[in-house]
């Protein structure tokens, strides 16, 4: 009997801590609200079955429990009672399904105007290249980088020449924009997570990989690695500061474009050759 | 078919034996049992200490052995998971732990649990010492090669122990081992400890190998007279399937490992491609790191079931013994089984949604794991319907089956957020995940561990084990094990990710510091709990209450020995005739609550008992 | 094979039967010698060793950017004054073909209990596989001479001689194996061990000319697996 | 048990069959390198390859490791669990597509 009682007060225990818990999911600061009602749905349903089995369980330890002169019903099947059972879970799962893949596809299909953001990441960590005038990234490749050259663009792409570069590892994007993300790894697997965006994806080293949101809040938010990448894995942050279109645009001002970068190499450069020939 | 094994005298001992216990006016022929095909098996049997006790060719021996062995390996990941503990409840007083360390020990902790332990024991200790006694054979198939496989087991724990003693310590790659980072500088123990691991990777799935096609042929070909597939019991058919699964999955964890180990040692690029380290390229190029994953995990998600499949298997037994009822829909049981681990085969990729594969790979792989939930709360609709109207024992192994239903089916449940793809996104590689296959498939398979520890004991040892220490064992265990990680999935919600040495102060993530304070006590509770199992498993050896034949009332064959615990070669003179199902518990009109399954239907001619 | 006749046991054929031996009791293969089914699940698994070789190769040859060298032309063979090319995988295909159909032989004579002739043809098979592992020995250490090594090659993507001598040398081992097996099946074959029932040298178990059939189906699976090499690696 | 001695001595089957499906398979297997040797290209190539791969390797478990006279319990349960080996390569196809996809597009191609 006790032990009856103490299943049912950890079932209810379950219950009244999902509903008071103070750790719960932080606001959503992006467009994919839509996950977060995934995952209530599937608490609902999924937790309206564990509770109902637990209960059922419960109730079969109250009633059911030894008596030296009862005895069990023989039934081996019950056809009728497993035909409902397996068609109402699959029903269920279906309902659970059919959500998650609605908004995979749109997860996966980024729309037209989003801008395209080079996340480049290392152990241990990030920097980032937004493009240009002309709205396109430059080609990469690892063997490229150097300090002339943080990112690795190819020289000859000249879609590369304009790219804007932030050398460090905090990002500004613009409120109500889409972002596409593209994630490229040097060395190891990483991976570019913010938990208010919901959304995450590896950066794979020798592939690019995407995913996309639109940040919907202003605000600073923390960057996390969310794969395991090495020892310093933990200590692997960034952030992300959602502005609104002008303080975005004078963010963007200022920054550094690669061929601004070059410009100065060369000037550098010259400077020493004429420092060296004096 | 040959004559290897052939002892004619037995044969024709069996052979005219078509007709038994004839009595009773009742027409003779409907206990026929059609004639022994399979010769007589002819048994080595031990003489000296080392071939009764050491190189044993005795599957129960051998199944002891891994127990034993497996449990020596549990222990030791056990005491891992504590320094991790330590580290994420009480980072001040684990000032000794550098973030190699921690990394180290979840490594180690993951594969040993998953592999090293849960493995081994399920079916190299559960198979061994019960497939043969639960089939009606008189050993495994090829007892020499059973022995080997044992000895090869021990050889990959050796060489996996040694990885904690070679320069550079064990990989700290995490149990996936993913490269690149596994054999790159930055990851602890990226040289020696890694090789070290494919090394114990690969002889432990060559021993497994030879175990493997032990237990398969034991249950293809070497059942008793009346043995058919469809009344084994579940425990049976669960280890039998997780067996297949295991001789088809293992395959591409060597590869991998191999690979990877040439990676290490060659410099090859499999799984390499052009990187960038400290300012250097190094000498790798054009190798896919995904491949790498898709390999771990077309192994990996087997992997879950071959040890969720035996723990579905146990569990049904045990139900259905103390709750004095047939299993509800056998038959049910059996498919599920079948074709659970028929689709595991086909949902690997639901491990790598964030992996950055091909991502129209997620429509198929949420897909075909949701289609997986189906059988797989048939199996949890036919445990709470067994106990339904059952006459339930509330000992501590039906104790420890009730702990299982409710961790079961809350890391199911948790594990159909996971399969479907959208909501995975937010949740992978975090403390959800954590959480929940801890939850399904760490504490889930030791509760039925545990249960079966309980219920089988005294066939071991001919001895019960402790009845009030077991309830404080369970309730520790349960209780403690629930609330570590109930709470922890909250922690995946608000996003603490996975592999963190330290949290760090992130506005949303300081409450996570009291949780995890409040889930490392427990743990370190929990953990200790397990140690009265082996106090009580001590004192039973010396003092436990003797059971005496078939104590439980169970109606399957390993009970049904001549003498307990059982002998080499488990029969005596005559091999055991079945006629039935392992679960005519409670038949309506019977003298007893339970009919044997080598009761011959002329005993029971007036009872209601099904035709199985 | 027509079935084996069982007492008490009547046999169905195709699905039906399936259905019939699948529920029965005692065995499911109907008459299948415990060591034969259990060679078979282990081929089973082996396969799926194999395959998962041979995936990694697909994906690792069609991901790479940089040319996979042309097998036709890195496998020719320079012999009177011409280029033959895979003219010594050629060869090598020809001698484990005609291994294996010695091999077949010998487990048809083995069944027939003819001794000698068992003997002798597992003898040949024996030497058969000697001669490809010994030709595999050629072709490795021409490539090696040529500059091929399981990180680089003068030819193309590196993964060309990662894959090449991961594959074939797991082969080559399966084949070492085998060829090891053989030599001693031969000896017992014509020590009569099958005949009279000795006892295996480890196992204990009594020996029986099943176990030809059981080392044949391991050797014709070896087989089996160069012709999908051949044509994955070296012909496509 | 002897009954079953005697009638597996009497099934082995005739040396012909053996003979000809060893014929067969050096034939297959000059064929298959007569498609190297002609240099055929292209999907020709491919699908010649792959027929008299699947030609050779057919014979040789049909009729070498006796699989055509086997009960179909042991056929179907070897031959089934190919489906899974199936679904690995189908799935491997489309994943070094993409992976050659991303590495062409960011890395060389661009735009």
């Amino acid at each position: 009997m006790h032990a009856g009682i103490i299943f049912f007060l950890v079932i209810l225990g379950s219950v009244l801590f999902h509903i008071f818990t103070p750790w719960y999911w932080t606001d959503v600061a992006s467009n994919w609200g839509g996950m977060d009602d995934t995952i209530t749905l599937t608490f609902w349903v999924g937790g309206g079955v564990f509770v109902a089995v637990c209960l059922f369980m419960v109730y079969c330890v109250f009633k059911f429990s030894y008596k030296e002169d009862r005895k069990a019903e023989y039934k081996p099947e019950d056809k009728k009672l497993e035909r409902i059972l397996t068609w109402t879970t699959t029903l269920g799962v279906a309902a659970l399904l059919a959500p998650g893949l609605i908004i995979w596809n749109q997860f996966i299909s980024v729309p037209k105007n989003a801008i395209e953001i080079d996340v480049m990441a290392w152990q241990w960590g990030w920097q980032y290249r937004l493009p240009g005038e002309d709205g396109k990234l430059g080609t990469t490749q690892v063997t490229n980088i150097n300090d002339n050259n943080p990112f690795g663009i190819n020289l000859d792409d000249p879609y590369g020449k304009d790219d804007v570069m932030v050398q460090t590892d905090v990002i500004n994007l613009e409120n109500n924009r889409p972002v596409k993300i593209l994630l490229r790894s040097v060395d190891v697997l990483h991976n570019w997570y913010v938990p208010q965006f919901r959304a995450k994806m590896d950066a794979v080293p020798g592939i690019v990989t995407y995913y996309w949101f639109e940040p919907n809040k202003t605000g600073e938010y923390e960057v996390l690695c969310a794969e395991y990448c090495g020892v310093g894995h933990y200590a692997m942050r960034g952030g992300v500061v959602v502005q609104d279109n002008q303080d975005y645009e004078n963010w963007l001002q200022e920054q550094e474009t690669f061929s601004d970068l070059m410009a100065k190499q060369k000037l550098l450069e010259t400077g020493e050759t004429k420092l060296a020939k004096k | 078919m040959s004559e290897d094994y052939n002892d004619n005298k037995t044969i024709q001992a069996q052979s005219s034996e078509t007709i038994s216990g004839s009595g009773s006016g009742v027409s003779p022929d409907i206990d026929y049992v059609r004639p022994a095909e399979i010769p007589e098996q002819d048994l080595y049997h031990g003489h000296s200490f080392i071939t009764k006790w050491v190189f044993c060719q005795d599957a129960k021996v051998i199944g002891v052995q891994y127990f034993l062995l497996a449990t020596f390996t549990g222990i030791i990941g056990l005491i891992l998971s504590w320094l991790m503990r330590l580290q994420l409840g009480f980072p001040e007083l684990a000032s000794f732990m550098t973030a190699e360390h921690y990394y180290q020990f979840v490594t180690m902790h993951g594969m040993i649990m998953v592999v090293y332990f849960l493995t081994a024991l399920f079916l190299g200790g559960f198979g061994n010492f019960l497939i043969p006694l639960m089939v009606g054979a008189r050993d495994m198939v090829f007892p020499y090669l059973n022995m080997v496989s044992f000895w090869m087991f021990f050889i990959a724990v050796g060489v996996l122990l040694a990885s904690f003693f070679v320069p550079g310590g064990p990989t700290g790659s995490g149990w996936t081992l993913y490269p690149p980072q596994a054999i790159l500088e930055g990851t602890p123990g990226s040289g020696m400890g890694i090789m070290l691991m494919c090394i114990s990777l690969i002889l432990f799935v060559a021993g497994f190998t030879m175990g493997g096609l032990n237990y398969l042929i034991t249950v293809l070909q070497a059942r008793t007279r009346g043995m058919t597939l469809m009344r084994m019991p579940l425990t049976v058919w669960g280890i039998f399937t997780a067996t297949v699964l295991a001789m088809l999955a293992f395959p591409a964890l060597l590869v991998g490992a191999l690979m990877m180990s040439l990676d290490n040692i060659l410099g090859t690029s499999f799984f390499m491609p052009t990187i960038l380290k400290a300012g250097e390229v190094l000498e790798y190029g054009g190798g896919s790191p995904i491949l790498f994953q898709h390999l771990f995990w077309f192994f990996g998600h087997p992997e879950v079931y071959i040890v969720a499949l035996p723990a579905f298997g146990i569990i049904s037994d045990l139900i259905s013994v103390h709750a004095r009822k047939n299993i509800f829909g056998y038959r049910m049981m059996v498919w599920a089984i079948v074709g659970i681990g028929a689709l595991s085969f086909f949902v690997w990729a639901h491990h790598m949604y964030v992996s950055g594969m091909n991502p129209w790979f997620g429509f198929f792989f949420a897909t075909t794991t949701l289609i997986i939930a189906v059988p797989t709360a048939m199996k949890v609709y036919n445990w709470i319907l067994t106990l339904w109207r059952g006459n339930i024992r509330l000992n501590t192994v039906m104790l420890w089956c009730l702990g299982f239903i409710v961790t079961f089916v809350n890391g199911g449940i948790t594990g159909i957020f996971l399969g479907n793809v959208t909501v995975d996104v937010p949740l992978s590689d975090t403390y959800f995940v954590i959480a929940h296959f801890h939850m399904v498939m760490g504490i889930a398979p030791l509760m039925v561990i545990m249960g079966a520890v309980y219920h089988w004991f005294p066939l071991v040892a001919g001895r019960f084990l402790d009845e009030k220490l077991g309830k404080w064992h369970f309730w520790l265990t349960f209780l403690g094990a629930y609330s570590i990680y109930f709470p922890m999935h909250y922690l995946g919600f608000i996003g603490v990710p996975r592999r963190y040495f330290e949290m760090y102060d992130s506005p949303y993530m300081t409450s996570a510091v009291g949780m995890n304070e409040f889930i490392s006590m427990a743990a370190f509770i929990v953990g200790a709990a397990q140690f009265i199992l082996i106090y009580n498993i001590i004192r039973a050896l010396k003092i436990g209450k003797p059971s005496g034949h078939n104590p439980w009332k169970a109606c399957s064959l390993e009970w049904l020995t001549p003498s307990v615990p059982p002998e080499h070669g488990n029969w005596g003179e005559r091999l055991p005739v079945v006629h039935r199902w392992a679960y005519d518990y409670s038949v309506p009109g019977a003298k007893e609550d339970f009919i044997t399954q080598t009761t011959p239907p002329s005993d029971v001619a007036n009872t209601e008992v099904e035709k199985t | 094979m027509s079935d084996p006749k069982i007492e008490g046991y009547e046999f169905k054929p195709g699905f039906k039967g399936m259905a019939q031996d699948t529920g029965s009791d005692q065995t499911m293969f109907k008459g299948v010698h415990w060591g034969k089914a259990m060679m078979w699940i282990f081929l089973l698994s082996d396969t799926f060793i194999f395959s998962c070789f041979l995936i990694s190769y697909m994906k690792g040859r069609g991901s790479t950017l940089i040319d996979w060298p042309n097998p036709s032309e890195v496998f020719g063979l320079h012999v009177f004054g011409v280029d033959v090319p895979l003219l010594l995988i050629a060869i090598m295909t020809f001698v484990l073909i005609t291994s294996s159909g010695t091999m077949a032989l010998a487990v048809k004579y083995g069944y027939e209990k003819n001794k000698k002739m068992c003997g002798w043809l597992i003898l040949a098979t024996a030497i058969g596989g000697l001669t490809f592992v010994g030709m595999q020995a050629f072709e490795w250490s021409k490539l090696i001479h040529e500059g091929v090594r399981p990180w680089e090659n003068p030819f193309g993507a590196p993964q060309f001689g990662s894959f090449f001598f991961m594959i074939t040398g797991f082969h080559g081992t399966h084949v070492s194996i085998g060829v090891i097996f053989l030599f001693i099946y031969a000896y017992k074959t014509f020590k009569g061990h099958y005949d009279e029932g000795k006892r295996g040298w480890f196992t204990s178990i009594k020996g029986d000319y099943v176990e030809i059939e059981i080392l044949g189906l391991y050797w014709h699976f070896v087989d089996l697996v160069w012709v999908f090499i051949f044509a994955f690696f070296y012909l496509w | 048990m002897s009954e079953i001695k005697k009638q597996e001595q009497t099934t082995t089957h005739k040396i012909g069959i053996y003979l000809w499906i060893w014929g067969l398979l050096f034939v297959l297997s000059f064929f298959s390198y007569m498609v190297d040797w002609y240099q055929f290209q292209g999907l020709l190539r491919w699908s010649l390859i792959l027929l008299f791969m699947f030609l050779k390797a057919g014979l040789i478990m049909a009729f070498f490791m006796h699989l055509f006279w086997e009960r179909y319990a042991l056929v179907n349960v070897l031959l089934w669990p190919m489906t899974a080996i199936g679904c690995f390569i189908f799935l491997m196809v489309a994943e070094f597509e993409y992976t050659v996809f991303t590495r062409l597009f960011y890395f060389v191609v661009g735009g």
